[in-house]
Formats: C-alpha cells, structure tokens, sequence
C-alpha cells in the first residue's frame, strides 16, 4: 500500500454487542505481537448484555503503549447500532478514514460530521459469500493486510483462537478472514504502521488479570467475593488458579459477608483477598474498619467505574479515591495503592499484599474499567525480589500478648493452632492483651501503634513513578499515568523538559519523597479523571505544595488523553 | 471433623475459661450458655488452640473473650461470614459461632440463611432472650408482637416473631436444636451433639435477659423438653415447630446433607499461569 | 456554709450502674434551674448494662456552659466500683474535695493520688436509717443543702420525678434526701455557688433530644432507624412524637435497610431522616449515595463514638468527619453539618433538613457521645425563621423531566399521586428525563448540576460562628466548640484577645466566608477531638490558609478542656 | 386497598409502558413479566399515578423504567427496604417491587426475610432466571448444585438451592405464587390476585434467560400447574413446596395476616414536646 509509516496507529471497531469485535480486536493484538508490536485494546460497551453497542478501541504501536491517542485513525463499523452512545469516545478528525458498511444504514450524524473520509465496504456481503462468514472476520483480514500483517501467521492464530469451538468455526471464520484480506479499498490508509519491532518477550494480559496474579504472587490463597462488573473478570481468573495451588475462592452471598469472611481466612493465617467496586467497597467499609482495629491483613482490590451510586457500570472515572482514603468512621490508618497500568497491576497487588501481610494493614488497591478491562500488550514484566518480611508471628512462649505495644508497631501474631497463643481478636478499642478497654491510656496506645507501623515502614522509591525534569511537574495517579507519560514524552520531544510525578502510593502520604521530587519546581499540574477533583485535594490535604497549583480533572467516561496534557502544559507553561 | 485429644483424664470446663470478668448483668442467661460452651469443650476433649469462637455484637457475642480458646469478637451481624471464610480456609479447625437473636436473626439474617444453605461444618448458638439487650431493650426478631417496654415500638412490634428454627429448616441447616440456659447441662449435651454433627449446626438457647425482660425469668416454670426425638423428615420438623410454642427443648431435626467446603489441591503453579500470558 | 462564691462548679457523683447517679445529677440539674443557673451532666458509664462503672460529671454555673470544666471540685463516691476505668475523666487536684463511703472500701489509688482533701461519710448507712432508704438520695440532699438550693422546691423536683413509680418510692427517696440535707460535713467544700442566677427561661434536654427536636421542626415526618449506641435515645424520643404529628418511625432490620426506607418514603413526598452512630453510618454509605445520584432528600445524623470499628461506644470522638465527608463512591455532593452545641443540635438538624429539601440534596448531621448523651440547663433556644423554600414540587403541566437542567441545579420533583409526572428515579447516571445513560455529555451535565445546586446556595452567615477578633484563630467544628468558646472568653478576661471560628457547615466548603473571617490572621490553631488530625486536614484540602498552622488534636474518651486550649494559645501565642 | 378505577372502558396494557426500548437480549424471559406486568395493572385499571414499581438492580431490575407508573431503579439488594419505606410513607399507594435472583435472595436476602415477617401490602415478583444476567453469567442461590458453566464456581456451586417458597413460608409471607413468563397470561392473573391480596405477596416469576442459561428455554416443556388449589395450611404449603420440583406454578398459598403498617395519627403538636423541656 502507497502510505507513509506511523509508529503508531488507533483504530476503532464498531459493532453491536455478539458481532464480535472484541474477538477481532483480540486477534489483531496478537498478530501485533507477532511483528514486535505493542498494543492496548480498550472495550467500549454499554449495559446491554446482547445486541448492545459495542467496540474494540485499539492502539498498535512500535512503542510501548499504555493509553489511547487522542484520536482515532481508521473506524471500521460493522454496524450502527447505539453507536451515537460512545461516538465521543472514538474522536475522529478529517484525516481518519471510515469504513462502514451500507447495508448498515446511514453513518450517524455524530460520526460522520467529523469530515472523515468515508470507505463504503459490503462487510456483510463478503461475509455471506461464504458458508457460515462472519463479518468481523472480513473486517479482520481487511485490517491485517494493511498493517503488514504476516498472512500464514494470522492464519494460525485465528486457528489457535477458535479450536476450542470446532472446526467448522475455524474454517469458516479464515474463509471469511480470507475475503477480507483479498479485499482492495478504493481509499487506502494513508499510514501504516513502520515495521520492526522489537523482539523482547511479549505479554498480552489485561489489569484483571494483572492484579489476579499480583495477588498469587503477593501470597493470596483466598478469596470470597462477589461478582460486579468491571471487577468480575479478576475473580474468574483467580477463582480455578487459587484451586489449583492449594487455595480457594468463595463466591459470597453479598459484598458484607465477602470482607468478613476474607477476614476469618486471614485471622486463620491464610492471606486473603477480596476485589469489588464502588458499591460494593461501600458496603465493605465496616468490615474494612474491623480488619483496620483487629489488625487482620486483608487487600481489596476496587476497580472504580463510574460513580456515584450505581453510575456508568461499564466506564472508568477516577472517583473512588476518597472513600478509599476516607472512608473508614474512627481513626483508621491503612494502606492505598494505586496501579498505574497493566504491568504495574502486578506489581502493585503483589506489593499490597506483601505491605498489608508484613503491616497487619488492610489495604485497598485501585485499578479502573479502564485498565480492568483493556488488554494491553507488553514487554514480560520482571518479577522484583520485594525485600518485605512476610507476617510476624507469634512463637509458643510465655504470656501472649496479642496487641503488644513493639517499637515497629507490629505485634506478632498468633495463628490458630498454635498452641499457647490464645487471644481474642476485638473490634473494640483494646488493652495489648486484646481485653476490651474504654480507658484513654489504652485507646492512645493502641491509636498511635495502628499509625506506627504504617508510618515507620521504609516504603523506598516505589511511592511514585518519577520522570523527566525541568520547573514544571505533572502530578498524576493510577491510570491517568499513560497519558501523562506519554504527554511528557511529547514535550520532551519538543524540547519541553517537565517532572512527571505519578503516585502509586496514597495512604500513607509520602511527605518527604514528595517533597524532595518537587524540590525546584515552580508550577504543578494536576491530573484526574474526577469532576471533584478529589486527587486534587488530597495532594492539598497531605502535601505541602506551595506553588501555583493547576487542575486538569474531567469526569469519565472519556479517558485523559495525552493531548490534552501537553495542551493544557502548553498553555501557560 | 477429627477431635484433638489432649489428655486421657477428665478435663474440667474451667480449661476453657479464660480469667476475663464478664460485663453481663447478674442473673443474665449468658452466664448459663457460657457455661455450657465450656462443658460441651471438656466433654469432647478438644485442644483449645484447634477451636475457634467467633460472634458479633451483642451481650451475648462478648462470650468468646470469656473463653479460652481462640476467639473473635467481630461486628454486629457478621460472624457467621468471618467463621465461613476461617473454615474455608482451615478445615481442620472446630469453628463455633455465638451471638443474639438481634445480632443473628435482624442485622445477620441474611448470613444466617446463607450459611444454612452453605452447610459448612459448624456449629451456631443464638444466645436468644427476644431483646436487644446490649442497646438498653429493643425488641428482636423473636420478640413477641405485644411487648411494648421498648419506646422504639411503643404499641408492640405487630410482628409475628421469626422462629429460628422454621428459618433455619426452610434454608438448608442440617441439624436444627433448641435448649434453654435455665438447663446447661441439657444444652452443654446439645452443643456435643450439635458440634459432632458433620454440617451446619443452629442452636437456638433460650437464655433470658433479667434487665430487659425480667418476666422472662418465668421461663424456668415454662420451658420443656419436646415430647418427640429429633428427625430427619424435614416436613415433620416444619410441622413440630410450627405447633409447639417455642418453648420446648430438644435436637428438632437432623439429617446427613452434603457439607460445603471449598474444593482445593496442588495441581498447579504461578510460573504456569504466567505462560498463559506469553504470545 | 463559709465559702467562698464561685461564678461554676464541677461535681461528679459515681457509683455503680443502677445506683441512680444519673438520676441524682438530673435533679441536681432541676435544682440549679430553680435559682436561675446554668448546667451540663455528661454522662460516663461503660459497656457493662447494670453493675459497671457509672458517673455524672456535673457543672453548674451562673453563666451558660457549654463544656466540662478542667477539673472537679467535687467526687462524691457511692462506691468506687470500677471506678478506675474513668478515673481519667474526672481530674481533680489538691483544691477537691472527694466524699465516700468508708463502707465501699479503700480510695483507688488512682483517685486519692489526686491528693484532694477526703472526708470519710456512710452513706449507706445513712440510707439504711430510712425504710427503703437510697444511697444516691442521701448524696442528693447533701450536695443540695451544700449548694444553696431550696429544700422544699427539691421535694417538690423529687416528688414530681419519682411521681410515676409510686408514692413509696417517692416517701422514701425524700426521707434518703432528708438525711443527706441535715449531714454537718467536718471538712464543708471551699467554695459555693454564687446565687443570683438569671431569670430567662430554661430547657434541660440532652442533644440527641436537641436533634430530634430539629428533626421534627424542619418537617420530618417519616424515620426508619436500628438502634446504635449512643444514637438510640434520638430514635426513642422521636417514635411517639412522629406517631402524634401524623407521621411515624420504623425499627429496621439493619441500616441497610433503614436508609432505603428513608430514601422510599421521601421519594414518596415525606421529609425522612434516620440517625446512627459510624458502624451504622458505614452500611449506610451505599443507599446515601443513591440518595445522591437519584436526587432525593435525606437526613442522615450520626452520633459519633469512639472508633475505629465497634471502638468505645459509649465516649466521645470526632472521628467520623472523613467518612461523613468523603465516605461515598463516585463524585458525590453532598451536605455535612456539625451541632456545636446543645442548643445547636435542634437548629442545625432543622437547618440540615430544610437544606436538604431544598435542594434535594443528601445531609449529614454530626453530632457525637458527649452532645448527644448530656443534658444541658439552656436558655430556651429562640426558633428562627429560616428563609429556605419547601422542596420544589412538579405541577401537573407539559412533559415532565425528572433531572431537567435548571439554571440553580434544582429540579421540581414530581410526588407519586401526581397525574402526569411519572418517572423512574434513578441511581445509573440519566438523562434530562432520568433514562439511563453512559454519555461523557449527560454524566457531566448531571455532576455539574448536583454540585451547582449546592455550591450556589447562599448559606448566609450560618456556616460557622464566629467571635473575637485579633490576629490569632482558633478553628474548630462541632462539640470542641464549647471548650473554644470558652477558652477564647478566659483569654479576653486575661486581655488576649482571639478570635474563634467554630464550623458548623462542613460541606460544600465556605472558602469566601472563611477567607474573610480570617482577614488579619497570622496564627491559627486547629482543635479537635481525633488522632489522625481528620479536620485540619480537610481545612488544608478546602481552604487557602497560608499561614502558620498548629493543631491541637487527640482522640477521645477525654473531651478537650477550655483550660488545654487556652495553654496552647498562651504557648507561642 | 383501593384502588382508583380511572375509566369505565377497558384499559390497555399498552398505557403502563414507556418508550424506552428494554436493554434486554432478544428473547430474554424479562420481556413477558413486563407483559404481564402491564396486564395485571390494566386488568385492575389502576391509575398510572397511584402504582409505584421499585427494583433492585439486574436485568430484571431494569423493569420500572419500561413501565409509565412511578418507578425507582434503586441499588442491589434493597428494593424492599425502598419499598416499605414508601409504603409506611404513602399507604393509599399500591406499591410493586420487581427483581432478579440474585437482588432478592442473595444480597437482598436479609429484606426478603424481614419483609415477609413485615407483612405490609405490597406486592414482590422475584424474576428467576436461576442465573446472574446482569453481571454475565454467575451462580444465584436459586441456581441448580452442578451448573458448572461461571468461572467463579467452576465445579458448580455445590449448594442446595433457595426455594425462594419455602422461605418465604417460613419468613412469614401470607401469598405465595409461583408463575412462568411463558404464560404471561396465568402470570398476568396470578399478579392481579397477589395485588389484592391484603398483605405481602410474593410471586415467583421463572423468566428464562438465553443468554446464560440456554438450557433453560426448555422450560416451556416441563412447566406446569400444581394440581392443587391454593392453601391457607402453613404446613400443607410447605408439603406441598417440598414434594414439588420447582418447576409447578400456581397460587401456592394464600392467608389473611396481620397486615403491618405504622401507628399514626394527629394528636400532639412541636410546641407541646418543647413544653417538656422548660423547667
Ligand atoms: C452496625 C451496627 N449497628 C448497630 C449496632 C448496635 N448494637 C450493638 S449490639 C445490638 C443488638 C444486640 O442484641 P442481640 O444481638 O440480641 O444481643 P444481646 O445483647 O441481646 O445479647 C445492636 C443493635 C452495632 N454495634 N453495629
Ligand atoms: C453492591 C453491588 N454488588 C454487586 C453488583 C453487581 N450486580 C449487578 S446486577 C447483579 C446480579 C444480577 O442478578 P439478578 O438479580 O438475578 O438479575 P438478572 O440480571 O439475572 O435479571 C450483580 C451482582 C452491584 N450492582 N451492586
Ligand atoms: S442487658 Fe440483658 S442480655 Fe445484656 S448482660 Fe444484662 S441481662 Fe444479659
Ligand atoms: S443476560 Fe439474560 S437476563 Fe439479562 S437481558 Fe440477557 S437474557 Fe435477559
Ligand atoms: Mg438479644
Ligand atoms: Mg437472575
């Protein structure tokens, strides 16, 4: 094809919901990662389970890629259907190119004002050409040809994708794929993607499952939980692995019983876990608060949507910050991690786990629909030797004191079975011995110990992602990362020098870390995906900032862009 | 469940106490189930580091800091939830759950059926004296519809009162008892009973609340044992709670059912799971 | 007696539970109000229901009080069962005087360590000179007769107390009184009450009467609440008062339950309101935030207690601010209110749930242990008008929008039984017309809104209270404010004048209002009852005080004393 | 109740619906309770304004919004408690309340209980579907023990299931129904009659969904009717309940019972409470 070469590309499949576009997404991922590709797919859909709007947003890249461009190269539709309901999700400029067709009915209006040059293709006529066709196939050999794809390779990953469902399937959908990549557009893209890439090993996971195997990793063995979306699909991956290495998972009757019971587990010496999101972790905040009292290690891992009360299910927003910061009734310190992108899903669940094993601290980790549910396509993330202690126990002698007063704050734990460490667990403010107390005296101890042990840990340089340089500093948290990074990367580029400050640690605050990443700079720059700027006043609440504080925060469901944030750098920089 | 036994003499309930003083009131019936807890433990013998004592909040749920075996004294309505997730997690040990008829059958309701269906192996005592006795003297879900001291419900609830045990039935316990703590000889033989049952095991022990309710201290004139032995005809049961008053004592209904515990084994590794992952 | 006058004295009487301390205190309450005076008894008792640790911590006063003194003049034992479980709660000094039965067995060390002055008094045998005599009667007539009081109008209060169980009970506890009033006393207390109170008329009522008095003065005619120590008392002193005015209250199955129900019946067109303390408030976060999203008014007023978790339930704390202002998932507005007092529990909970309907807006009314479960001697609280309109109605004319985008954010609702307003509330995020919706334009028009309604109200000059002057500010919020004002009057007698700014809005914030009050401010100390310094950090998160800042913050059971906050100022003021 | 007869011409089903197109999957059982739905409330003529629709969340839960009554999609779980907090508020209004499974027996178990025990006038229509819809595919307390098709419970969930009935029997409700979507028509009636029934009603409304449970599109071929009337005999219904698969429809039982509804009247006034506290 005559284009010019891109590092990267954004394309768009639209279909309603059953028509299959994520599954070709899925399947252009891979053949990506075939070339030395990186990628991200992101899956916009809506509450309708069946025959619902539906689309695979993809970025394909010779780069690592952790957030969609601003914009989008090529929409290619299957059909119509709802399509007004995410169209502002799929920007579009005179420079991209559509592919829609006829038979699909006219292109909305909210589509085609974008003055996007407009390829009309029989997608479903070439389908019914062949026995059994399918039109998101066509539309992947469309595709797979004019990003260079290797035409045997294609072939033996759609094979590989539908063995599991019979032969017949497999071949009508390379009989379709086959028509779609015989196909000749009249307007080709003007851009392809530039060849090689790099050869390093690939990973093609999405942050359910990242956090999923954070949490092996970290030592999980149990979970109990209870299916809400965008959280479900962590439990589903967990639940036959934790089967598999000698754990388990319990599918409870409610979100209440779901912490409880992850706190039996724990107080039993398993580590234990739950995943939720925001109704759910609201419903969770009692038994947080007991875990938090009893010193009982529990992680929940809540993938925000958006919010409030039942909100927008199936869109990712930032908002779930405060109620895992503040949450909690009573003086409660705990542990807030945040996941910055897939990979770091890993790491930053594993940490949880490791910190709230070691502290006795219930921690919540924050991931989103958008990191959840997206498959991202990466370099194999490396496994970090944590150097954190696992949970201190207690030790068959003399008079056990559960609650003792240590200097660390962490007093060791008996474990049920052990033989002379018999003590009651309370809720109730306590003396060391775990006997309820009202006395000041003991209740200050025992305050002062719960916020010790969390505030005296060494937490090293894993607070935040720190980048770049200069006077001014983007100050960013969890998924709003990619597009910071990537925003930094460009101004850099332009010869713009900015600090790109990226949380992963929220409770406790980092004041000094901060302190020292900020030192010499004159303008920050906050980054959200909140209406209320909730990050915002955080970072006002905890760190002492005392230079001229600008707010980039928008409300889901249209995630930050890069763009935006050199544009808004831009502007007064 | 297999019974650690620790040593081949008599052991005495005492073992199981810990030095603790109770917060209950004098002539509370809590002291009674207290009581009979600890003489169920020494009968069977079991090691106190392999039983667990959970509850939630109440009077009644501050039992297991008088005990000396492992405890949790959790939230109000949960204990049912934080024992299900110890015994998923280890089997091994003799999980028994304590608390009120507030904390159970109105905050904990759902936990309660849930975890008869569930049939898990372990035994649940309501420590029942229809009141709240811990909030100053509201009325539960077992008090009768006329009781009007509580100025909450200053004319009577108007409520039928749940019955433990018909909720307990129709949800899918496996054993289903009823004893009084004016008896905790009678209800300490019960607990074994109940405890050696392979599922879930409820225990309702009527055990009054003299601040509150003092004219339930009448029960000792009024509470008798049922005339029938247990059952496992679970239409039999239905129809035997639902004649008798509530006041009869005795195992209503048990049967062999299918006990829930989580399916486990080693067959797998975190290295493999991570290949799946590779393209 | 020959004393000296004292403008206030601080008495505590204990005894075990059941010994009538309480009801001791409460009379001697009724007594001061005879001679014009003012009082506060706060209550401290433990978890045990009969036989634990009881006292009344009483001051009486020529002058409104509104908090405990820094010390006790007085202790008067019954017995000292327990008694060390509150020995911290009742400082005393060289100057006290502590009156106990020799019969109740040695001083704890705790208390005579104080190295007050003794005098040894059998009261109980004193009791047993009488048929039915009563121990807590003859303490009674002592501490009457020492204070100056009336001897037939405190027959005449005894007589009207204990009219209700029988005149035996009345004969007796009158002849107990009698032989407490003609004790001679070896070592008579130093100092008496000055008489000469004032003649205004008075209220003794507790703050959770205070607030349920609001309650029913704003409108609320519909209550579903659990019972949750130290709330219960509001809930029992509303369900024959909301029967009587046509209305009602419903005991709950759990607070799930309860603030569902509330939400339902204001659906249903009637002002509701439920009441808790933080376990209760945790499980309520859920339905607030549907409260929120659907737009429909709720009162929510949360007795705070000693936390984290189940905590000490029943003392005092600040600490469920973080949960009250940030506890919900989602971008949520909403309104928090703090009662200063015990006069402010009835207006800010009529003033809470005025706001609440005006604005369908979703409140929160903290209160706490100390407040609610006091009684004051007040002046009788004036009632003032308050100039908010009723909540904005639908008529009956044209197609209906539930959420229609009004100019001030409020949208007249339409009330079941309304002939063409049908429409179906919603917690999923809506359109105009409350259809679902995941559009980025509608989701943000709709957050736009529920933060416009409540950022443009103009809350007048109620968001705090405000005095002194001076270039040194104290800030506080809710129950702290009775030892600031007072602490802020010491030091004007002393000539330091300072200014006190006591919060009474939380949320939406007052950044105008506060900036003004804080013209001239060099210096500013924060007070409040929490360890983790919960509202200095919500002041650093709201608003701009870019001055030296220092914080005088601890948890609970002690409350803050006027004398504590006035060494601070006096520290490096 | 009354109900407020608007017109003396036959009422459409069609004036109960909205213009909102379901978001359901094509052929998904929720479409004929809606039918069924609509039908009883034209069947009543009840006038649109006077009929409130209260739901949970799930497919199911979806309902009110396609209806033109008043309605209030609330959170999962609690459309009970909404509920009766409407109805304490409101009593001349008939109040409804639909939802899944799973919102009624799962997270919501606690209301479903308390609400039977309550007994207000209300009406619930549990759409049964034996799965999660909403939430794709997961396990329901009303889901068979060896349906191994979630990945959460990949051995089947191992649990006897709720029969939502018999829990309702014993928590007190005093009309128990059990219907079928494919015959809206039965349904249509068996709602009208739980209407009027003076109390809480509940209807068991099998409503298949293809989606996740394929299989059960077969249960046009094994519902049937009960061969009895209904009962007023608690134990006869329970019986009854038990002997049954699961798979009878029809009135199961019906009683006259207490019906609740909160104490209320016009005799104080604010001034005289204040008076209380002048000293
Ligand atoms: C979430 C929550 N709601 C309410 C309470 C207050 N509360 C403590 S115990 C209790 C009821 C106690 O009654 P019951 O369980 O019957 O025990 P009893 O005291 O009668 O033995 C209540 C309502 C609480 N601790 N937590
Ligand atoms: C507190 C909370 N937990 C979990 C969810 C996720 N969720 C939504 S619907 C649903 C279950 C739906 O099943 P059911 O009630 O049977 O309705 P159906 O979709 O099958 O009609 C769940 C778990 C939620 N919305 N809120
Ligand atoms: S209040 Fe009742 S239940 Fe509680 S300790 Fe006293 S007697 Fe027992
Ligand atoms: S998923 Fe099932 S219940 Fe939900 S709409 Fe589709 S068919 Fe109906
Ligand atoms: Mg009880
Ligand atoms: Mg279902």
């Amino acid at each position: 094809m005559p284009s010019t070469q891109r590092q990267d590309l954004s394309i768009a499949i639209t279909g309603s919901g059953g028509a299959g576009v994520v599954s070709a997404g899925t399947l252009l991922l891979d053949m990506a990662a075939e070339l030395g590709h990186y990628g991200l797919m992101r899956k916009a859909y809506g509450p309708q389970i069946r025959g619902g709007e539906s689309a695979a947003l993809l970025r394909l890249s010779t780069r690592p890629v952790h957030c969609m461009d601003d914009g989008f190269d090529l929409l290619l539709a299957l059909d119509w259907q709802n399509t007004d309901r995410f169209a502002a999700e799929i920007p579009l400029s005179a420079d991209s190119l559509i592919i829609a067709d006829p038979a699909a009915g006219e292109i909305p209006a909210a589509i085609s004002q974008s003055g996007a040059q407009i390829e009309p293709l029989p997608l479903k006529a070439l389908a019914g050409e062949t026995e059994g066709g399918r039109a998101n196939m066509v539309a992947l050999g469309l595709l797979a040809r004019w990003l260079g794809f290797d035409h045997s390779a294609a072939q033996a990953l759609i094979g590989a994708a539908y063995a599991g469902k019979g032969e017949t399937i497999v071949s009508n959908s390379l009989a379709s794929f086959e028509r779609g990549f015989d196909t000749v557009l009249k307007h080709p893209p003007a851009q392809v993607l530039s060849t090689g890439g790099s050869a390093a090993p690939r990973w093609q996971l999405s942050g359910n499952e990242g956090c999923g195997l954070g949490a092996l990793r970290g030592g999980v063995r149990f979970a109990a939980a209870y299916p809400i979306t965008p959280a479900s699909e962590m439990l589903e991956w967990l639940a036959p692995r934790l089967e598999q290495l000698g754990g388990s998972l319990l599918q409870a009757e409610d979100e209440l019983a779901s912490i409880n019971m992850v706190i039996g587990a724990s107080y039993g010496g398993v580590p234990a876990m739950t995943a939720t999101s925001g109704p759910g972790l609201a419903l969770m905040l009692e038994g947080f608060g007991l875990a938090i009292a009893s010193e009982t290690p529990v992680v929940v891992v809540n993938v925000m949507r958006g919010g409030p009360s039942t909100g927008i299910p199936t869109k990712s927003e930032q908002t779930d910050l405060n109620i895992a910061l503040y949450g909690m009734h009573g003086d409660a310190p705990h542990l807030v991690l945040a996941a910055l992108d897939t990979a770091d899903c890993v790491f930053c669940t594993e940490w949880a786990v490791r910190l709230s094993e070691a502290l006795q601290a219930a921690a919540i980790v924050l991931s989103d629909q958008g990191l959840a549910q997206s498959r991202a396509l990466i370099d194999q993330p490396e496994r970090r030797a944590l150097q954190i202690p696992p949970r201190s126990l207690a030790t068959d002698d003399g008079p056990y004191l559960r609650y003792a007063l240590t200097e660390d704050g962490v007093s060791p734990m008996a474990i049920p079975g052990l033989e002379n460490g018999m003590y009651t667990a309370d809720g109730l403010e306590h003396a060391q011995s775990g006997k309820p107390s009202s006395a000041a005296a003991d209740h200050s101890a025992q305050l002062d110990k719960r916020q010790r042990k969390l505030e005296n840990h060494d937490y090293g340089a894993d607070w935040a992602e720190t980048s770049g340089g200069g006077d001014t500093a983007i100050i960013t948290w969890g998924s709003s990362t990619g597009a910071a990074r990537e925003a930094r990367q460009r101004l850099a580029e332009a010869g713009h020098e900015v600090r790109l400050i990226s949380m992963r640690l929220l409770l406790p605050a980092s004041v000094e870390a901060m302190n020292k990443a900020l030192e010499g700079v004159g303008r920050i720059v906050v980054v959200e995906q909140s209406h209320s700027q909730q990050f915002y006043h955080y970072l006002r609440a905890y760190y002492d900032l005392d230079v001229a504080i600008e707010v980039l925060a928008r409300p889901g469901p249209l995630p930050i862009t890069p763009g935006e944030i050199v544009n808004r750098i831009l502007q007064q920089g | 469940m297999e019974h650690t036994v620790k040593v081949a003499n008599p052991i005495k309930p005492k073992q199981y106490k810990s030095a603790i003083k109770p917060v209950w009131c004098p002539g509370c019936g809590h002291y009674a189930v207290l009581n009979a807890i600890t003489k169920a433990l020494a009968q069977l013998a079991l090691a106190n580091e392999q039983v667990a004592l959970l509850s939630g909040i109440g009077c009644s749920s501050r039992v297991p800091a008088y005990t000396s075996v492992y405890g949790f004294h959790g939230i109000h309505g949960r204990a049912l939830a934080l024992a299900s997730g110890l015994k998923a997690a280890r089997p091994e040990l003799t999980v028994l759950v304590a608390g009120g008829d507030g904390d159970g059958l109105s905050i904990g309701g759902n936990h309660f059926i849930h975890a008869c269906r569930r049939n898990m192996d372990m035994t649940y005592i309501i420590m029942d004296n229809e009141v709240y006795g811990m909030t100053k003297g509201q009325a539960s879900p077992t008090t009768a519809p006329d009781w009007t001291k509580s100025k909450l419900t200053p004319h009577g609830t108007g409520l039928r009162p749940f019955q433990p045990a018909a909720l307990a039935l129709a949800a899918g316990a496996s054993f289903i008892a009823r004893g009084f703590s004016g008896d905790p000889n009678g209800l300490a033989r019960m607990l074994v009973a109940a405890i050696e049952h392979k599922g879930f095991s409820v225990v309702q022990a009527l055990s009054p609340c003299p601040t509150f309710r003092p004219e339930h201290m009448d029960w000792k004139h009024q509470i008798r044992a049922f005339e029938h032995d247990s059952t496992g005809d679970a239409i039999l049961a239905a129809q035997r709670i639902q004649a008798d008053d509530g006041q009869s004592t005795g195992i209503i209904y048990q049967r062999e059912l299918p006990v829930w515990q989580p399916i486990t084994r080693n067959s797998g590794s975190i290295d493999q799971f991570e290949q799946e992952f590779c393209v």
